[in-house]
């Protein structure tokens, strides 16, 4: 874990609130797994006083890709970084997927910008492993196909694609993997994770999803973010350490 | 020019320099040893520790505030036991300076889990944590209440000749009566101040963002306050001060030593840069070079009223 | 869909819409008065006024701190009769609500002008202020005082038959207590919170920053305590309470309503957009009707624990 | 008074801490007297939470220009702004120098930034007054020689014109304008305003200064800016309201 001061590359408005930045990060950037994060200070300033966690979307030789909606003013204030500048990165966070199971299709679902871990993650599995994609949004501008392969998409009011959430559309699509040695990767808002995870009980999927709650420090020190267990009620793990990624069967989501 | 003194006294502990790291916000120092060379730092102070294990409240827990955050972590720990049999290696291992924060529901808690801890090496002093804003029993109940502090202070100083410092909480209107209440029954130090009680709710759910209802507020929002707290015991009560409340660079150690404190808490803002502390330090020694101060101590109180 | 009805009672004051002025942020009115219509706020309150014209401290009088300042004004005002002749003429010419906020160094004091004042017209209520941190008499001596509180409340209530709302101070432990105290005496309303004390220094010259070296701390940094102290009297009293404290948007005045406000008021953010409060009337009518709310009022302590 | 989004045209770094910003603001710039100042927010965060006071540099046509010196985060976000950004500037402020005495030379003393408010006097005065302008700064860096006319300079430590204060530099050139019907107005740090309010007086000068403090509002509702008035001591006056410009016989400097 380190910090390091990020130089933005380029930045790229995807979507009327989705923008992607890229940033030369030359320790960082070789060292992430696909399903970290990191915790990035939008400015120096005491408001916004918290860093702000962030999916590590791509790596490409030295450089880090995020991919992130404007949600606040942390947000906005990374949407209007410039080339040139800098900024503070620490990471990498957080455990990733767990690549090594035995699988050889990968079936990402993925809701709005809950597509954002994706993009390196295929390119990890990239001749290696069978994928098949679907992604849900709420309307067609939630839809950032970006990095994506194989895809299927949904919208809540049918603007483009299925006319319906992910999970139906994965439901509609099952015979496409039904039969396959099947790990299911997710993210997404927290309803998605849940339906997502009956899904994978229901066919007896291996699923990893990635969570997300507000952190304060995002390495284990405030024990800001607990997430409650299946298995016992004795302690809370965290999703900053613990996770993100966790098996929907280790966690209540 | 001879060369600066950094190290502060706080009753018969002695500091290599005046930062140290406040409960709650390093954990049991694993973590933050990734970032920050815990040996280097004036003295790390553990998350409280309480008899037995607790779990801590439901998320969600923290929120963020204009410059600040509220948190009701609700003391979530490992227990005395697990603490001495898991933690306190490491902390030996890193050569670390330990100052253990001790939170309870009882006095005879307080008493138990001090009696516990009290021949540990490593421990060089305890923190007793009467003023956690997030929990139903002990907490406030204790920290706003003279007469609790006297009497947990008197039984806890009873079983231990390390170092007692009693943390106190801002939440009173005469914090210097509590100082006051802590000295007479035989502390060795004030810490001051634990957070404010604070909220927040979504207008949408119309329900409070932390699963507790009410958080303790700390960050640069507080500064001020506790800065006020600080000057406050400092003018009327003549006990060693602990300065905390939303310190985020070396001119805040300053002002903090200024106003009263012998020594310093940094808390919130290792959430954002983990390595605060040492980098503190620096600006420090550079502020006393050029005022031509010899030993940092000479700073405490030293405010021109 | 039917028309949003914005007014809310007070005791038997009825405001158009629950967006105050608050104290010491809007003079007499004059000034502001080139931004903003004050007819169409709810009600303007005034600068504390005593009976005697005040000077007020030396400067430093202000002074910038993390998403907050500090004030240590010292009740500056031109005195009862001065307001009299002065003041009053404007505030009715602008047709504005009025609740004038009355300061005094001692029982009689606060008697005495409420009698000189309850007759003018233009006058609504009495918002009594036993809670200015930064005067050495009255100020936070009554206002940290439980049996000050009651006494002060049950004088003023003798001496008029408008509105008398207390203002309470948000340093002490418990400030249901004193809601209760002012309750209990017949106020109509308390209003919560005055600022908290803060201070800060110049670390060069080691002095403070302000000349009367503590001051009120007030802005958004202050926001999730004054929802806690507003939060903790709704639960505890049953009486109309006003909300103040960090309020920078409509959202704030929504969440201050949610926690137990029946209005609130608005400091600070005068200083920043003089408009500001006519503006969050747009953000709370949207706000009711796409929540399908008739009336504003129901909003008040509707918190979802 | 109001309120006006401003946009800017240009910002110009002039020296190492100081910058020139000239931005478009219609109504403002053609209700601006020279001594007036605006209280500019920097953004639109809650910190920095209040405005910030600035004197009116100049005025050309629609536009106001502002001369600041980076000081603390304020001002630097404020160094920060682009062609195209808006600024919310409250304005006009203050009562601004009384231009309608009797004199024939006006000699503008300023101190380091303190030079701020001149050019749109010297504007204002072109062709109808002789002028004079001494300048003193701590060094060469602090000397911003733009829109002054007649110039003589003065630096603390002679990197630069005569060596010495500012005050000094004119008792030295006391003869160029002793016995003319001079008018002395000046800006700058307090202790320089000090010497000068002494200086005018040993010599009989009417003499305005432009003074700073401490304000949370900038147009008298918070009474946040007192200032000690010479011939009374029941009431303080108010710097935003009743200055910033004041003749130095009536102020306690
Ligand atoms: C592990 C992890 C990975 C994430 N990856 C991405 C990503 O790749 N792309 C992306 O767009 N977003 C991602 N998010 C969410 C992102 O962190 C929030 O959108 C962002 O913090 C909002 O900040 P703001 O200042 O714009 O919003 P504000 O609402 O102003 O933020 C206020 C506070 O709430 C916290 N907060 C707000 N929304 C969230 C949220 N959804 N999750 C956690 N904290 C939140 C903020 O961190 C801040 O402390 C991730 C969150 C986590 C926990
Ligand atoms: C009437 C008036 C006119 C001014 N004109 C100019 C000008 O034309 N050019 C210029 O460079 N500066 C001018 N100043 C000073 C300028 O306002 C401050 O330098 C600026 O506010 C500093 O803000 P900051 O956030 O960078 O500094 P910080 O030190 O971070 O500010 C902290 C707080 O202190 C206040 N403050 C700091 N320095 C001063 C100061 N010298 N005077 C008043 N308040 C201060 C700020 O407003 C803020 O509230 C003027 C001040 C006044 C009162
Ligand atoms: C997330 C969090 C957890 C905390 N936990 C504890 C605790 O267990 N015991 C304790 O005495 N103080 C605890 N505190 C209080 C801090 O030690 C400190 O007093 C407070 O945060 C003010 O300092 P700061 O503004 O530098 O953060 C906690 C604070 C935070 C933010
Ligand atoms: C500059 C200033 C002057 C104030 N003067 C008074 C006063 O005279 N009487 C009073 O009751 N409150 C006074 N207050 C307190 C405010 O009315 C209000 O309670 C406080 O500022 C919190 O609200 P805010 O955060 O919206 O500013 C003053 C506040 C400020 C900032
Ligand atoms: S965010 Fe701090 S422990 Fe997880
Ligand atoms: S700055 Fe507010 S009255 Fe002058």
């Amino acid at each position: 874990m380190i910090i390091e001061n990020a130089v933005v590359e380029s930045i790229k408005q995807l979507e009327e609130k989705t923008y992607l930045i890229k940033a030369r990060s030359e320790t960082l950037a070789n060292s992430l797994k696909p399903g970290q994060f990191c915790n990035i200070k939008v400015n120096n300033s005491t408001f916004p006083l918290l860093r702000r966690p962030f999916s590590i979307c791509d790596v490409e030789n030295d450089s880090i890709f995020f991919m992130f909606d404007v949600h606040g003013e942390g947000t906005e204030i990374l949407s209007r970084k410039m080339f040139g500048d800098v900024i503070d990165v620490l990471g990498p966070l957080g455990n990733g997927f767990n690549l090594d199971d035995n699988f050889d299709t990968a079936v990402i679902a993925a809701g709005g910008i809950g597509v954002a871990p994706f993009p390196y993650l295929i390119r990890k599995l990239g001749g290696k492993k069978k994928m098949i994609s679907f992604l849900g949004g709420k309307s067609k501008e939630n839809i950032i196909e970006y990095g994506l392969k194989n895809l299927s998409i949904s919208t809540d009011d049918g603007s483009v694609g299925f006319h319906g959430n992910v999970i139906d559309l994965m439901e509609s699509n099952i015979e496409r993997f039904r039969n396959e040695d099947v790990k299911i990767f997710g993210c997404g808002p927290n309803p998605m994770l849940r339906a997502l995870k009956d899904f994978s009980i229901k066919y007896n999927f291996n699923c990893e999803v990635s969570t997300e709650c507000a952190m304060a420090c995002g390495f284990g020190i405030c024990q800001g973010c607990p997430i409650e267990k299946t298995d016992a009620d004795d302690k809370y793990l965290l999703v900053c350490k613990d996770g993100p990624v966790f098996n929907v069967k280790d966690v209540v989501l | 020019m001879s060369k600066l003194d950094l190290s502060v006294k706080i009753g018969n502990l002695t500091l290599k320099n005046p930062i140290m790291l406040a409960s709650g916000t390093v954990g049991y120092g694993n973590e933050i040893s990734n970032f920050t060379d815990l040996s280097k730092i004036g003295a790390i102070v553990t998350k409280s520790v309480s008899l037995k294990p607790r779990k801590g409240n439901p998320p969600q827990r923290i929120v963020e505030t204009p410059s600040g955050m509220l948190n009701a972590i609700g003391l979530a720990n490992v227990g005395v036991e697990s603490f001495i049999e898991d933690k306190i290696p490491f902390l030996e291992e890193v050569n670390s300076t330990v100052i253990c924060n001790i939170a309870a529901s009882s006095i005879d808690e307080y008493v138990e889990c001090t009696k516990l801890l009290t021949d540990q090496k490593v421990i060089k002093g305890f923190e007793i944590n009467v003023s956690c804003p997030n929990v139903k029993e002990g907490g406030l109940i204790f920290g706003n209440d003279l007469n609790s502090v006297g009497r947990i202070t008197e039984k806890v100083r009873a079983v231990t000749n390390k170092p007692v410092i009693i943390k106190l909480s801002p939440n009173v209107s005469d914090i210097h009566s509590f100082a006051e209440a802590a000295k007479k029954e035989g502390a060795d130090a004030v810490s001051a101040i634990n957070t404010l009680v604070g909220t927040s709710f979504d207008i949408n759910t119309r329900r409070p963002k932390i699963f507790n209802i009410t958080g303790g507020l700390s960050g640069p929002a507080i500064k001020p306050v506790a800065l006020a707290k600080v000057l406050e015991i400092s003018r009327k009560v003549d006990i060693p001060i602990i300065g905390i409340g939303g310190i985020m660079n070396w001119k805040d150690v300053i002002e903090f030593m200024i106003v009263g404190a012998s020594a310093v808490q940094i808390g919130t803002v290792n959430f954002i840069n983990p390595n605060a502390g040492i980098e503190m330090l620096e600006g420090i020694s550079n502020y006393c070079e050029k005022n031509q101060i010899k030993s940092i101590s000479e700073l405490t109180a030293s405010y021109q009223i």
